[in-house]
């Protein structure tokens, strides 16, 4: 393997991981205020779907982004009136969002374009470019031509799409809010222990819809950069499991921004070498492309059964707040 | 100033739970810089008018004035601007924030930490050495003791200027040291003109440091006194509404063979051990109570005795024979083979599965009896039939085996209980808090069983928080602390100081000296 | 007191949940410019209009009601099993290993087979979540999860380069001898008019065979009653000396075995092969059916029926009125969790004030009456 | 009435499934009549889309993709009065028409243009499903390039092994992306919904791509060099104009047949040289004429060019 296949392959993983982490912060947001979120996946989908959508009619990618963050928050907002003013089962809410954005986005694609449930193509403004940064070289053949820095350079910083450089600035952004804010103290209070926020004066429901409607533009940029910057267009259940993957990623990186940035970072380096070969060669071993598919479900089966450092979510987690008698 | 309007005034304040009133058309005033004590049998609505005080409930009718002034107080932090704090039953701390967190949280100064950070420490510094608080700023609040933790609940108040401190049944965690040391820093505050509504159940304690004092029952305010004019005999009146016998008739016991015999036991929770080698042995015919402070063993030593967890370590035998403490046989199931009987402190979470109904929770633990079985399934005819004869027996109200646990009073959920632990006359009945939330009548009659059961020859380990429980039921005490038993006594050659001081963990020598 | 009659609570708030889903998506259908009534005729005429029609829903709710019940099991201990899709994914594997390495005689000794090693196989893919939940704390939800994509590349690896037939272009198990194959709707109710083209087939008393089961284990057996025990308060178990590690596992075991059953109705009774992504949802439709059957096994049935009318007649609907796509059938079920399951107290907290102030006035009535 | 149902990717797909859309719409647009049509969603629909069109009296029931074929040979005997028609699938049934097409001729010419194209003299192929009927394309393909130029090296790459390969766009980006990285430039995209981000890939790139099945060429002006014809929609033309009549058995579109064939248009006007055109029109008369013989991966399952 040449070193530019290497650096094509990290730069894949950075590119395949910047949705995985765009979706694993929201996740962190949601969690750590103590409203578990297995909605992720649906967020994204309709995201995916309705900024690929309107990026097409209004033939912006910008407006169509706006679009996507709007459906994706609105599905927070349906998160949010069940789990936290209704105090219902946060879990069975998530699954119902992720039912509801695989089925409208199909629904409402086939009514719209008469696609088979798919956006037409996207081109032009309707797509995110990538950023050439100033003296690197754009096209592989030119990078091909290029010294080891200058590749690095090229290939690995330089010609990702706007989102990708925004969601690696998120992650110490998250890790400012969470640990140096009041808002930080507040949300990571409320999802330990909500009664302490409650009479302390804090509404408990505004901050947890807070951080749900936080969850919501995260998961909307996913969704857009997924249908907008990654692909040029929706086509149905685009999402594939990506919201799993940022939960398990979540879980791995025990509710924290840095390691959340370092989990789907692994997690995009999987897909990216399970994109790039069908089966691994080891030693003797051959390594199945499905199981490089798995690995991520799998580490975290690992993770969970605390074979390697047990993860402890946010304790009032999943649990509706009622006041206690 | 001395004319000046009462800090606090509440005018009719009522507040329905559903079908409960927990509070009905409640008036109550206190004077500024006064210490006003609330008393009341459990249940009876002083959590609640609390709590609306607090904004943590919103009253259903009614006025909440301060300092003269109509205030309502729609939600907590209208409740404190208005300058009250309140110190809950139960804290509401961030177990795995620091002090400081706990202590800024709901008010910092602005957006970013750092500064209010920084000022709550210098603060924090400040009150603890002006009111003796000692507490490490940066101690993670799940590192601390209990009497730790209330001291950073009373600080939160503090750091929020709070002028008027509510604190429900503070001292119930509390050894009498820690309490005694509580008590000084209320005097202390009160010295400042703070005004201060301290709940308890301890009569001596509203004797002790209140000013006047109002008694609640049954969700209405009956009387409200200046403490200096008033007996704690005068106060039980009051408080359930008939004169309080809190004597129990019983003849001295005959004690026979040894049917317990406990040697070293050790129980390890979460990695902290609770119970550090107890020694002790009951006989037959015979009621050895456990006293002490909750949270120093008694539920783990129930809870082992009964198949709930495992031992450490230790030798428990019954008739001489061992009971299996740690491995494969311990469990619940055993132990009613054995003829051990267990009536759980918590009837709700333990003793009961409240949407079952009654007929289904009496043979909650002996489902896997003959009796209540038909070959491979269960005999739904006989476990009702069982049913409705305890009913009749032990005089549960309503007699309806149909109807959910939860839909009986805590009283008649309690008889429940009691009738299917006790009614197989088991060889050994562990009871814990046999009356905890049980009104007078209902306390009664369970006490009356227990000696009954005495009285057949069983033997009987009773643990409760009550020290006139244990005093009136007890024919030997042992007082449990931090862990061990600090002491064994008979009832009638102690008394309630005696036994305080046993529960602080002041051992005989430490106390002669 | 009840703030609620009980048959509120089992009957009317999943009928008005359910009514309530209904209406949201027939605005939908509205509002992508279709008439909701038509599509709503076209869905049922499809769905029990025909023998053909009934067949196929029969068929679907065969599955529904393995998933259903599989979830339902769960839910009286408590536990929420997600992994219904990866157990019967599992499931069918069981299936086609047995039906294809041995020479079975006859379908009905086969299909005992068959339901040993489904239910084997489901059970064992729900072991290591339950006995992680059990032993460890993780939390079951997310593990089953996880389960459910391992199963499912677990089943394309096979697939692919196990049992994919030589020269054959698709990734599919060879098909199974005649003998093991069940007798369908045409041969033991041809007499109602079902044809050859329907695929229900006699999995579907298995289903039914299997709700008296559940009925019996949960209501009449002692381990049932330790199951409900548990499932209310994990201490009180305690208490009873019941072991909670045992009743996960054990739960967890029969709910996977359950949703492992299902793989009988589709891989044995109507592909007659193994094929890719077979389950086709019908472990995530557990959910919604468990949560609106209340988790009894005759609830389960009727969800199940619902859901089974849903699909067809949701096959019918994509067929007679193209520009509604068939995946608003995955908007009804989402729209039924919804309701039934998440937003359940929207319904119930109104429906208790109804009750509670209706109680009010007869208590008033009862009150002033005598003194007239 | 006749009947027509689509493989997973949607009659949209801008390749092979629109390739059967346009023949039906065809049809019906010089017939003016009207036809059914059923999109499967998932692989466990099939039989119940055929069931469910026979049920109704549809007849002939085209259906396009090798995927059909199993659940057909189930279906084509409960109805025997139904005439089916399967597009790169064969079944033996008396009632069963099987359309196979001569990829490897196709791809063989459109190898050709690829390998004059070609600056490095490395030409590349991303396929979908890993399948005998894709390599027959790949090996057509790589035959052509090598008949050009001996020395060409042709990199080739399969999306996946299961029917979600069709419809993985950004993976196969990735592929296009690695093998230009190996001095491709030119690819060729036989992976129906999953071509289109080869196609975007190569564009963006600014290399050359080969669509397939429809022709591509307008997706990308410039970038796309020509297309592989597949006349999937003559297929279905010539069954929905025949009707229930329609010949059974085995049908076989080479080049002769005008099955299959390259896309020349205006979109491509300007990258085909007159050229180049002569060399694969010369090339096109041999083969018919059995001048040339193109081996077809399927018969032997090996290919006489190498791969990388
Ligand atoms: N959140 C609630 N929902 C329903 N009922 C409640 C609630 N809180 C309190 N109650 C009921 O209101 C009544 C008064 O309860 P409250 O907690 O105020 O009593 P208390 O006097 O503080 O008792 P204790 O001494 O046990 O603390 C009780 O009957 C209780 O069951
Ligand atoms: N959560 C509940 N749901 C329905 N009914 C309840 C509930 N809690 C209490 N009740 C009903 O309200 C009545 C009052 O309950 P409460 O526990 O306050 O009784 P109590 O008067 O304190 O009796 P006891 O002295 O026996 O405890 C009981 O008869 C009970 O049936
Ligand atoms: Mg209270
Ligand atoms: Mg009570």
């Amino acid at each position: 393997m040449d070193f530019l296949t290497i650096l094509q392959i990290l730069d894949s993983s950075l590119r395949l991981a910047t949705p995985l982490l765009l979706a694993c912060l929201a996740g962190l947001y949601s969690e750590r205020a103590g409203v578990f979120d297995i909605g992720l996946e649906g967020k994204i989908l309709a995201a995916a779907f309705f900024s690929a959508a309107i990026a097409f009619t209004s033939g912006s990618v910008w407006i169509g982004l706006l679009a996507g963050i709007a459906a994706s928050m609105a599905l927070s907002g349906l998160h949010g009136l069940a789990s936290i003013t209704f105090r219902g089962n946060q879990l069975i809410s998530g699954v119902a969002i992720n039912f509801l954005a695989a089925g409208l986005t199909v629904v409402i694609a086939q009514t719209w374009f008469q696609q088979g449930g798919r956006t037409p193509q996207l081109s032009g403004a309707a797509r995110f470019d990538n950023i050439v940064l100033p003296g690197a070289a754009s096209r592989i053949r030119d990078i091909a031509q290029q010294g080891p820095l200058g590749q690095i350079y090229s290939e690995l910083i330089s010609g990702h799409s706007i989102i990708v450089y925004l969601a690696l600035l998120i992650v110490p952004l998250t890790w400012w809010v969470l640990y140096r804010t009041r808002f930080g103290l507040r949300l990571r209070a409320v999802g330990e222990n909500p009664a302490a926020v409650d009479t302390a004066g804090v509404s408990v429901v505004g901050l947890r819809f807070a951080a749900v409607l936080i969850a919501g533009v995260l998961c909307g940029l996913a969704g857009a950069y997924l249908a907008t910057a990654l692909n040029a267009g929706f086509v149905k259940d685009m999402s594939a499991g990506r919201g799993f993957i940022a939960l398990a990623a979540l879980i791995f990186a025990k509710w924290r921004p840095w390691y959340a940035l370092s989990a789907c970072l692994l997690f995009g380096f999987f897909d990216a070498v399970g994109n790039r070969y069908q089966n691994i060669q080891l030693g003797e071993f051959i390594v199945p492309v499905q199981f490089m598919q798995a690995l991520p479900y799998i580490l975290v089966v690992i993770v969970l059964a605390g074979l390697v450092g047990k993860a402890i979510p946010p304790r009032a987690g999943g649990e509706p707040y009622v006041k206690e008698r | 100033m001395t004319t000046s309007a009462p800090a606090i005034e509440l005018r009719g304040i009522s507040k329905a739970f559903g079908p409960v009133q927990a509070n009905k058309d409640i008036s109550m005033s206190v004077a500024r810089g006064t210490i006003h004590g609330i008393v009341g049998e459990n249940g009876a609505g002083k959590s609640t008018l609390m709590s609306i005080l607090y904004g943590f409930y919103k009253a259903d009718r009614g006025e909440i004035w301060i300092n003269g002034k109509l205030t309502p107080i729609p939600d907590s932090q209208a409740a404190i601007r208005a300058g009250i704090g309140m110190v809950h039953q139960h804290f509401k701390l961030v177990e795995n924030f620091t002090v400081v967190e706990n202590v800024i949280l709901g008010a910092e100064d602005g957006a970013l930490l750092r500064p209010s950070i920084a000022k709550a420490r210098r603060l924090l510094t400040e009150l603890s050495e002006e009111y003796g608080l000692k507490v490490d700023p940066d101690a993670i609040i799940e590192d601390l003791s209990v009497g730790h933790q209330q001291r950073v609940e009373i600080l939160k108040q503090l750091y929020r200027h709070a002028d008027i401190l509510i604190l429900d049944e503070p001292t119930g965690v509390l050894t009498p040291a820690e309490a005694d040391q509580l008590f000084r820093i209320l005097e202390r505050l009160k010295a400042e003109g703070k005004t201060i509504i301290l709940i308890t159940h301890k009569l001596r304690e509203i004797m002790e440091i209140t000013d006047t004092v109002s008694v609640m029952r049954r969700g209405e305010m009956t009387n409200t006194v200046r403490t200096a004019d008033t007996s704690p005999a005068e106060l039980a009146e009051m408080m359930v509404g008939r004169k309080v016998l809190l004597q129990v008739d019983k003849t001295p016991a005959t004690p026979g063979d040894v049917v317990l015999s406990v040697e070293d036991l050790r129980v390890t929770q979460g990695g902290v051990e609770r119970v550090k080698g107890i020694s002790f042995q009951i006989r037959r015919g015979e009621i050895l109570g456990i006293a002490g402070v909750a949270g120093n063993g008694q539920t783990e030593l129930l809870e082992v005795l009964g198949g709930m967890i495992a031992a450490s370590g230790g030798r428990v035998t019954l008739f001489g024979a061992p009971i299996d403490i740690m491995g494969k046989e311990a469990n619940g199931q055993t132990r009613r083979a054995r003829g051990i009987g267990h009536v759980p402190e918590d009837r709700q979470t333990e003793g009961l599965i409240m949407p079952f109904e009654a007929w289904e929770n009496v043979a909650f633990g002996y489902h896997k009896d003959a009796r209540f079985n038909s070959g491979p399934l269960m005999d739904h005819a006989a476990m009702k039939a069982d049913c409705v004869d305890k009913m009749a027996r032990y005089d549960v109200r309503p007699p309806n085996p149909r109807l959910p646990a939860r839909n009986f009073s805590g009283g008649n959920q309690q008889k429940i209980v009691v009738a299917r632990e006790m009614d197989r006359a088991p060889e050994l009945l562990l009871i814990g808090q046999p009356t905890r939330g049980v009104d007078i009548g209902a306390i009664e009659f369970i006490h009356k069983q227990i000696i009954a059961l005495r009285d057949q020859g069983k033997a009987i380990l009773l643990v409760s928080v009550e020290l006139d429980e244990i005093m009136g039921l007890s024919d030997r005490i042992a007082v449990m602390f931090d862990g061990h038993i600090m002491g064994e006594r008979l009832p009638d050659q102690t008394d309630q100081n005696e036994l305080g001081l046993l529960m602080a963990g002041v051992t005989e020598t430490e106390g002669a000296a | 007191m009840d703030k609620m009659p009980k048959w509120a609570d089992v009957i009317l708030i999943p009928l008005i949940s359910v009514l309530l889903a209904l209406v949201v998506s027939g605005l939908v259908v509205a509002i992508i410019g279709e008439s909701p009534w038509q599509a709503m005729q076209v869905m049922v005429r499809g769905a029990f209009g025909s023998a053909y029609g009934w067949g196929y829903t029969l068929y679907y709710a065969t599955n529904f009601i393995f998933t259903g019940l599989a979830v339902a099991v769960a839910f009286h201990a408590r536990l929420f099993n997600i992994g219904g899709e990866g157990q019967a994914a599992i499931g069918g594997l069981g299936v086609a290993i047995i039906l294809l390495n041995v020479a079975w005689p006859h379908w009905t000794i086969a299909l005992i087979a068959a339901v040993i090693f489904s239910a084997a196989f489901g059970a064992a893919w729900a072991a290591v979540p339950a006995y992680l939940q059990a032993k460890r704390g993780s939390h079951i939800v997310i593990t089953t999860i996880m389960f459910n994509y391992i199963a499912s590349a677990l089943l394309v690896y096979l697939l692919v380069n196990v049992f994919r037939v030589e020269g054959s272009m698709a990734p599919e198990s060879a098909r199974f001898a005649a003998e093991t194959h069940l007798p369908a709707a045409a041969d033991f109710a041809g007499f109602l008019g079902f044809g050859g083209s329907a695929p229900l087939n006699f999995t579907f008393f298995i289903a039914l065979a299997a709700c008296v089961g559940v009925w019996l284990l949960i209501w009449r057996t002692r381990l049932g009653y330790e199951i409900r025990s548990f499932g209310h308060s994990e201490t009180a178990a305690v208490y009873a000396g019941i072991n909670p590690v045992k009743i996960t596992m054990i739960t967890m075991l029969i709910s996977g075995g359950l949703a492992g059953m299902m793989a009988i109705n589709v891989v044995m009774g109507e592909a007659e092969r193994l094929v890719l992504d077979f389950v086709e949802g019908a472990g995530f439709v557990g959910i919604a059916v468990a949560l609106m059957g209340r988790s009894h096994p005759v609830g389960v049935v009727l969800a199940a029926l619902l859901f089974g009318a849903l699909y067809q007649g949701g096959a019918e609907l994509q067929f007679e009125m193209p520009a509604i796509s068939r995946e608003m059938v995955v908007v009804i079920q989402a729209l039924v969790i919804l309701f039934t399951g998440a937003l359940d107290n929207m319904v119930r907290m109104p429906m208790q004030a109804f009750f509670l102030s209706l109680r009010r006035r007869r208590e008033a009535q009862a009150h002033n009456s005598p003194a007239e | 009435e006749p009947a027509i149902i689509f493989d997973l990717g949607g009659k949209f797909d801008r390749s092979f499934n629109e390739a059967a859309f346009n023949g039906a719409e065809l049809w019906a647009s010089e017939t003016g009549g009207t036809y059914r049509e059923i999109e499967l969603q998932s692989d466990a629909q099939r039989e119940q889309a055929m069931r469910r069109l026979a049920e109704s009296g549809a007849n002939p029931i085209v259906m396009a993709g090798f995927s059909q074929a199993t659940p057909l040979s189930v279906v084509a005997p409960d109805y025997p009065d139904t005439t089916f028609v399967i597009i790169d699938g064969v079944v033996d049934a008396p009632n069963v028409r099987s359309v196979i097409f001569s990829e490897h001729e196709g791809s063989y010419l459109v190898g050709m243009l690829a390998a004059m194209a070609s600056e490095t003299g490395t030409v590349s192929f991303v396929g979908g499903m890993d399948i005998p009927l894709i390599s027959r394309f790949a090996c057509g393909y790589a035959q052509g390039a090598a008949a050009v130029n001996p020395d060409v090296t042709v990199i080739a790459n399969m999306t996946g092994t299961t029917p979600a390969a069709w419809n993985d766009p950004v993976r196969g980006g990735e592929l296009t992306r690695g093998q230009i990285a190996q001095g491709s430039d030119v690819v060729y995209a036989a992976a129906g919904g999953t071509g289109l981000g080869v196609l975007q890939v190569a564009a963006d790139e600014g290399i050359f791509s080969i669509g397939v099945d429809s022709n591509q060429n307008y997706l990308h002006p410039g970038s796309v060099l020509t297309s592989m014809l597949k006349r999937v929609d003559v297929a279905v033309y010539d069954a929905f104009t025949t009707g229930p009549e329609v010949e059974t058995g085995i049908h076989v579109f080479g080049l002769a047949e005008e099955g299959v064939g390259y896309a020349l248009d205006e979109f491509n006007a300007e990258l085909i040289t007159a050229e180049m055109q002569a060399a694969v029109d010369a090339a096109r008369a041999q083969i018919i004429a059995g001048e040339i013989m193109v081996h077809n991966f399927t018969e032997d399952g090996s290919c006489p060019v190498q791969m990388q």
